[in-house]
């Protein structure tokens, strides 16, 4: 029962958090732009006509399993992320995960989803699929990398034992090792497909992207699953860098901070082509993580 | 000649038969008896393998007093003897059974055949140089004119061509024998090699060096070996199956006991011997990686074998010796296999061209059969009795801790597959367009099935035999106590 | 008559299966003076032959679709046979037999298919012989340093000598497992050998040659390590093998998202996939090593599972290339999940067992402090979601291609049943990733002494760096699964069908049959201009093979000049080398 | 192809352009009223430019006019889009992609003209392939007249839309469905082969207009 309870409020959690940081987002976006922007609720408006859209076309099963798979996906990421630390809620079942499980379980819905994208038939769908999958080839890399430093530190995969070692601020991750944060901030906005890297699915400007032939409910399928997984990888972070959070509003605080940070950088950058993406992928933020491993890593072990 | 059974019979047998073949012609036997000559010679070695095992058998036909011919059968002339009888019985039988062209079943043919079997046994078992030469050139004659039987342009080349290089390879060897005997005045084997040690320094060398260039010539090495292909191309296939089958390894056979005989250290001349394997071996593997006939290419692979058997045997050690004697079993069976292979697939599509061959394998089943069996054989590749006597040889090497001929053989096999699985592949080709195949006489393949199984049975269990070949190592490599056959234990 | 020997067959291709139910003890006898051959099951091999057990059957029933291929059934026996064989073999001898029937039974099956060209057919045997007679070089060395042909560690030997054999013996195994630069024979031959072969090429031959590498490390007193030391928490000359194998995979990938070709594609992959498992080799932990083998399972599993489903495709539509297939969803709906369990395997997504198996050798590449490994490792097995995606887009989705794909049929059911089973097989493992590792991989690892890494239940995969439970995390996904599909048909509003394939947001445009609305084909060559993608792609080995290969054949012109038909030339070396050598006695030695 | 009912064609054009009433107080419930008032704060616009109406389109959204803070957004494609924005004059050529877009969209779905080019042809009144009349082929909830109307003008036009939304009114939508035969006889008049293929609407086929 507790399980239960703890699950949907989860899944509940994030969904609001979600729509209200993606609402403050373009609100934000708006006042960088002077414009005044759309409410915070705009996100919950969006996302509830399509909900409640009256015609939803499909093409064939997969199309409609696809989103379902995505949906399921994220809620299973979610799950699978402890939100909070020292405490028995908003856990869900991140005792039986650990850190490479949440990495990989993130794209789980995305592939889900990119077969329904490929049954629908339209190439400029699989132009899109194709498109995210190098991106994400790109953006994997130095991901991976800095969380594979963070692993090494605390020699351990486990998000909640990773958390518990940050028990004051001078732990927290970010001030322990800021080289594998820096490694991951850049590729963790691509991951959030936030500006620079947001070609894939740039929302207006380019025809083909993966969620072309997606219209009616299912699109609000994969509007609610981007707001959710992107609200698990926030917590991610917040718990691996940031020191966790004992309770709901440090919690919100410390996300919203972080998504603070990366709207920022997001605002301020044009937008990069996928396969430039993946080069500055490549160059940069790779570059700090080899040059992090060998500072962190390889020094250490010659000195001694 | 109280006892019928005497090595005599090798040599003595063929000849008579041969001989008296007007005979045999009035009385319809020439077939049976072309097959069933070797076929009697192998039940006498079989019947001799126990006394030879356990003390080699001298016999001496005295003609007048000094001279004489002296027949001496040990562990490793036996397998010799027994070699050429089996191969003999199984290409005769081929011969008899295909029922082949019209040339190779007359009264010549028949001669030739059972001289050239003399020839080789006499080679083998004779204890006495001036013998070897004579047959040396009983042998050399017989080869010339079988390659010569089917009287059209090419065969009559290949003949006349043998002839040539035969008749130089023989004058060295002659000549060689002449010094030998103005130095010693002994003309036994035995003598010459007690006295061998005596003759001055440059003398040795210019006896060894006219031996090693007429011998080597006869036995395929490689500066001296370039008639080789020519020949085995313009003759027929069970003929070249013949000289690569026996004729080779008859001289090579000689070549290293004469080696091993002579030379109180036979460590120089196998040096040079291993060097020339190696060259023989590499060499020929590589040019045969463009031929496209296939007799030549079976030429060259057959080179390439004589090589690795040099290699092995010029090396003198223990295991080596007896793998290379049992590679020159095996690698005649495979050959065998092969040639006998190469003469059906002629006969059914006329050609032993590649280009005429694709395909061939879907057309004649069983000869592409066969021959990927010998091709897997002659490459050493296991369970086929190729690998087991590389494999004897290899260790031989590695036991002695020498690597360079490990690393040498290991890469002719690697060339060596390099056209056998070409012409593999080109065999079974998907065609649409199937050569017509001529009909072939199907009791023509009981011979091939023999010795392949016999490939196949070697393989799986070569320890059905490998005591033979240890004791013919050991009865080649042991000097003293083949002098000591001979002239008594006192000397 | 046809019956039995069918049913032999059969029994033939389950012959593995039952020799790990029956054997016990071990035989011996001597095969020639010297050289005694014995046969024993260790647990490392035994492992692998679970790998045969499974592969052996499940590719061998298909194989009895009419109309019958006699001559491949009667190669197929050698070849089960000879890696038997090659399994059980105590000594190298046996081991060496073992590898050279395979060898060239597999050759001879591979040319049973139409498609093989020479080169390719060429390729596959020589580079095979070229590994088996490394392999022997090998041995002999071995032999020359323990006296013995028995496989067991060895003792007292130096440096140099331990080099020499891991080299000689590295190669050989290297080459049979396809890494760069010596996988150039895998690709066409894995494309060009009979459908059904292929998945039997890639499932179990390959893996022999991984049984080989880990039997390489046994030889060594202190494993890799006892090489050249240490490097941060792995052995030294492990890191250049893990680094050898990660190139592999990163390279191999690139090349699979450039085919074009569902089979070439696959091979490709498998070159990927064994490219991991040679790195986890490399790291040689005990987590390593498991990951390793966890690897190779699944891989065994997956590409049979994927090459059959292939030789369904093939079989039904006579179509290969992506671009000529598409949209059998509808018309192959077993095999598309055939396909689809495969690639989540093969892209080692959790939560089947692929995941267990990459997680277990990303975690030993963490704990070796090897990060830069693991972040090349990364790029390759995120790169492959891209051919994964392919591989399922190209023949099932999108639209369909050609007149055959648009009227192709289910793979006959005798397709189907081996598939079926494979599925079930990965979805198990998938609930229980502990399952394999407690009791296949675990008995190995005590074999090998090194600790086990087996969880409490088979439900659990453990590591000193955590794990996951996979019955909770399959139930999580299922469960969340059910309940927003539930949720959303509660949903109110009018859900249909799309009236046409046809009816696509298309620029207001109106997409006919006409119209190329198929991506397969194309889909990565946007990927070139990734600067680091397309000098990848750019780059090949086959030049280099070739140009040998040419190089091999003017020696041999050369050489052949030689052998020219002229008697007096003949007779003019012979005398001229008989002076010469004279010549060069008389000054040596003075004459 | 499809069914003649009354009239059809031009024959009965009075009667279909004319307005289905004025806007009777639709009776809607709790959920219904909030379902519209979310659909009315969300608007997802596929805009057309076919004529000069696209230079006018773009600064909707910029900062200047700024249609985001109405819940006015683009979209890529007909999909996921609510509004269908006609810019301007329709050729032939582009009336066919149009009414593919249009059917293509998802119900509840919104068209809005925009210039006087959509209302009665404008300048190219004599044109020889241009469509005076948009209504004729696509049910149009909002006409925005001018040439070419400002953004101002436009804003006001989609606020106008989002408050009948808002109020429950039946779209155009609704007038397409229970008139596809006009429609189509219209479509066909003038585009002949070249009118956009019936599967979108198979709806109709499927037996009954919802």
């Amino acid at each position: 029962m507790h399980a239960v309870v703890d699950s949907l409020a989860m899944i509940g959690v994030s969904y609001v958090m979600g729509f209200l940081f993606y609402g403050f987002y373009r609100q934000f976006n708006a006042r960088v732009q002077r414009r005044w922007g759309p409410t915070i609720w705009q996100n919950l408006f969006d996302n509830m006509k399509f909900f409640f859209k009256s015609e939803t076309l499909i093409h064939g099963p997969m199309f409609f399993f696809g989103p379902m798979i995505i949906m399921a996906g994220a809620f299973t990421t979610v799950l699978f992320v402890p939100f909070l630390k020292d405490s028995d809620w908003l856990q869900g079942f991140s005792q039986y995960g650990n850190l490479i499980l949440i990495i990989y379980l993130l794209v789980v819905g995305p592939l889900g989803n990119a077969l329904a994208v490929g049954s629908s038939g339209n190439p400029f769908g699989v132009m899109g699929v194709t498109r995210g999958l190098t991106r994400l080839m790109g953006l994997e890399v130095p991901f991976f990398l800095g969380l594979a430093m963070v692993m090494l530190q605390h020699e351990t995969a486990s998000v909640h034992a990773i958390m518990a070692a940050q028990d004051s601020l001078a732990h927290w991750g970010i001030v322990t090792n800021p080289i594998a944060f820096c490694v991951i901030l850049l590729p963790f906005i691509g991951s959030q497909h936030g500006a620079p890297f947001d070609v894939v699915g740039a929302p207006v400007e380019v025809y083909a992207g993966p969620r072309v032939e997606f219209g009616g409910r299912l699109l609000g399928v994969l509007m609610t699953q981007r707001m959710m997984m992107s609200i698990a990888k926030l917590v991610l972070l917040v718990d691996l860098f940031l020191g966790g959070a004992t309770n709901i509003l440090v919690l919100i605080a410390k996300a919203f901070s972080l998504f603070l940070l990366t709207t920022v950088i997001s605002m301020v950058f044009p937008r990069l082509k996928t396969e430039q993406a993946v080069d500055f992928f490549w160059k940069v933020p790779l570059g700090l993580g080899v040059l992090g491993v060998i500072l962190t890593v390889w020094l250490p072990s010659w000195s001694a | 000649m109280t006892l019928p059974l005497t090595p005599v019979w090798f040599v003595a047998l063929p000849l008579l038969l041969a001989f008296a073949s007007p005979l045999w012609v009035r009385l319809r036997l020439l077939m049976p008896l072309l097959v069933g000559t070797p076929a009697v010679l192998l039940l006498l070695a079989l019947a001799l393998l126990p006394e030879v095992r356990i003390a080699p058998l001298v016999e001496t036909i005295v003609i007048a007093p000094p001279l004489g011919i002296h027949l001496q059968l040990d562990s490793a002339s036996w397998i010799l003897v027994a070699l050429i009888s089996f191969t003999g019985l199984l290409a005769t039988a081929f011969i008899w059974l295909g029922d082949g062209e019209s040339y190779l079943r007359d009264r010549r043919a028949f001669i030739f055949l059972l001289l050239l079997i003399a020839g080789c046994n006499g080679m083998v078992l004779t204890g006495d140089l001036f013998n070897l030469y004579v047959f040396l050139e009983i042998s050399g004659v017989s080869a010339y004119a079988l390659s010569a039987l089917r009287r059209d342009a090419p065969a009559l080349e290949a003949g006349l061509k043998y002839l040539l290089i035969g008749s130089v390879a023989a004058v060295f060897f002659l000549f060689a024998v002449v010094l030998v005997y103005l130095q010693i005045g002994q003309l036994n084997l035995a003598a010459i090699a007690e006295g061998f040690a005596g003759i001055p320094g440059p003398m040795q060398i210019l006896i060894g060096l006219l031996m090693l260039v007429g011998l080597g010539i006869k036995a395929e090495l490689f500066p001296f070996n370039f008639w080789v292909p020519d020949i085995y191309q313009g003759s027929h296939p069970v003929v070249a199956g013949l000289y690569s089958g026996f004729l080779v390894k008859a001289f090579l056979f000689v070549l290293f006991h004469l080696v091993f005989l002579l030379l109180a250290d036979p460590g120089v001349a196998g040096a040079w011997l291993m060097g020339l394997g190696a060259a023989t071996m590499l060499v020929a593997e590589v040019v045969a990686l463009r031929q496209d006939d296939m007799r030549r290419m079976l030429a060259y692979s057959s080179l390439g074998q004589i090589g690795l058997i040099a290699l092995a045997l010029g090396f003198g050690a223990e295991a080596t010796t007896a793998g290379g004697l049992f590679h020159m079993a095996n690698h005649t069976l495979i050959k065998l296999v092969l040639f006998l292979t190469a003469a059906v697939l002629m006969r059914s599509f006329v050609s032993a061209r590649l280009a005429d061959l694709a395909g061939a394998g879907r057309a004649r089943p069983l000869a592409a059969a066969f021959f990927v069996l010998g091709a897997l054989a002659v490459m050493g590749l296991p369970p086929l009795n190729g690998f087991a006597s590389k494999l004897w040889i290899l260790k031989g090497f590695a036991e002695a801790g020498v690597f360079w001929p490990v690393a040498l053989v290991l890469l002719a096999a690697l060339i060596e597959a390099g056209y056998y699985f070409r012409w593999i592949k080109v065999l079974y080709e998907p065609r649409a367009d199937l050569p017509e195949a001529r009909a072939v006489e199907r009791w023509g393949y009981a011979p091939i099935a023999v010795a392949a199984g016999l490939i196949v049975l070697l393989g799986v269990a070569p320890f059905l035999v490998d005591d033979l070949f240890i004791e013919g190592a050991q009865a080649l490599l042991d000097r003293g106590a083949a002098l000591s056959a001979v002239l008594g234990a006192g000397s | 008559m046809s019956a039995i020997l069918r049913l032999l067959f059969l029994i033939v291709s389950l012959s593995p299966g039952l020799l790990l139910l029956a054997w016990d003890g071990s035989l011996s006898w001597t095969l020639i003076d010297g050289v005694r051959l014995s046969l024993t099951l260790t647990p490392l091999a035994g492992f692998f032959m679970v790998l045969l057990a499974v592969a052996a059957p499940l590719v061998a029933l298909p194989m009895l679709r009419r109309p019958l291929d006699w001559s491949s059934l009667a190669l197929y026996v050698p070849l089960v046979l000879g890696m038997e064989l090659l399994l059980l073999a105590g000594d190298f001898i046996s081991f060496f037999i073992g590898w050279e029937i395979m060898t060239w039974s597999s050759y001879l099956l591979l040319l049973r298919s139409p498609r093989a060209d020479l080169e390719t057919s060429q390729s596959y045997i020589l580079f095979n012989l070229a590994s088996a007679f490394l392999l022997l070089a090998g041995i002999l060395f071995y032999y020359s340093l323990s006296g013995d042909f028995r496989i067991g560690p060895l003792a007292g030997t130096t440096f140099g000598q331990e080099l020499i054999l891991a080299v000689l013996l590295g190669l050989a195994f290297l080459i049979k497992v396809g890494t760069l630069p010596l996988h150039i024979w895998v690709p066409s031959s894995y494309d060009q050998a009979p459908d059904l072969f292929s998945a039997f090429l890639s499932g179990a031959i390959s893996k022999m040659g991984v049984y080989g590498l880990i039997l390489l490390l046994t030889l060594f007193p202190d494993a890799l390590t006892s090489l050249a030391g240490r490097l941060l928490e792995g052995p030294a000359a492990g890191y250049l093998l893990a680094w050898i194998g990660v190139v592999t995979s990163v390279v191999a990938t690139y090349k699979a998202i450039a085919q074009e070709d569902m089979k070439r594609l696959l091979a490709y992959s498998s070159i990927a996939q064994v490219g991991y498992i040679t790195t986890a080799i490399g790291v040689g932990s005990s987590l390593a090593l498991a990951g390793a083998l966890y690897l190779a399972l699944v891989h065994t599993l997956v590409k049979v599972l994927l090459f059959i489903s292939v030789a369904g495709i093939v079989l039904q539509t006579g179509q290969r290339r992506f671009k000529d297939l598409g949209k059998l969803i509808e018309r192959m709906p077993v095999s598309f999940f055939g396909v689809l369990i495969g690639i989540i395997g093969l892209a080692g997504m959790p939560p089947l067992p692929g995941f267990a198996a990459k997680y277990l050798i990303f975690v030993s590449l963490v704990d070796a402090r090897w990060l830069l490994l693991l972040a090349a490792m990364i790029l390759a097995s995120t790169a492959a979601f891209i051919y994964c995606y392919k591989l399922i887009y190209g023949p099932f989705l999108g639209h369909a291609n050609s007149p055959q794909a648009r009227e192709a049929r289910e793979a006959p059911l005798i397709y189907l049943v081996p598939q079926v089973i494979l599925m079930a097989l990965l979805v198990l493992f998938g609930f229980l990733p502990g399952l394999p590792v407690q009791v296949l991989i675990d008995p190995v690892l005590v074999a090998l002494g090194m600790e086990t890494i087996g969880g409490a239940s088979w439900a659990e995969l453990t590591t000193t760096y955590g794990g996951y439970d996979g019955v909770v995390l399959m139930l999580v996904f299922i469960i969340a699964f059910v309940l927003v599909t539930g949720i959303f048909l509660l949903l109110r509003g009018r859900m249909h069908r799309a009236g046409s394939p046809y009816d696509l947001s298309y620029a207001g445009e109106v997409p006919t049959e006409g119209t190329p609305l198929h991506y397969g084909a194309g889909m990565g060559r946007e990927l070139h201009r990734i600067p680091l993608v397309g000098w990848i792609l750019r780059r090949g080995t086959r030049g280099f093979y070739l140009g040998l290969a040419g190089q091999m054949r003017a020696a041999a012109a050369l050489l052949g000049s030689l052998y020219v038909g002229r008697p007096q030339i003949w007779i003019l070396i012979a005398v001229v080398v008989f002076a010469a050598s004279l010549a060069a006695q008389s000054m040596l030695g003075g004459l | 192809m499809y069914h003649k009912t009354q009239c059809e064609g031009f024959q009965c054009e009075q009667a279909m352009l004319e307005v289905p009433g004025e806007a009777e107080s639709i009776r809607q419930g709790v959920l219904e009223r909030l379902v519209s008032w979310m659909r009315h704060r969300s608007l997802f616009v596929l805009a057309y430019g076919t004529g000069c109406g696209a230079i006018e389109m773009r600064p909707l959204m910029t900062s200047r006019f700024d249609a985001e803070r109405f819940g006015i957004v683009g979209a890529a494609t007909p999909r996921q889009a609510d509004v269908l924005i006609v810019s301007g004059y329709l050729a032939l050529k582009t009336l066919r992609r149009v009414i593919r877009s249009y059917e293509q969209m998802q119900e509840p779905k919104y068209v809005i003209a925009l210039g006087s080019c959509t209302i009665n042809g404008g300048m190219y009144w004599d044109s020889y392939n241009t469509i005076k009349q948009v209504d004729r082929y696509i049910p149009v909830d909002i006409f925005v007249n001018g040439c070419m109307p400002r953004p101002e003008a436009l804003i006001e036009g989609f606020v106008a839309l989002q408050g009948r939304i808002k109020n429950g009114e039946k779209g155009g939508y609704h007038h397409y469905r229970e008139h596809i035969d006009w429609y189509k006889a219209n479509q066909r008049k003038v585009l002949g082969d070249q009118i956009p293929p019936t599967y979108t609407c198979d709806w109709y086929h499927a037996g009954g207009v919802v």
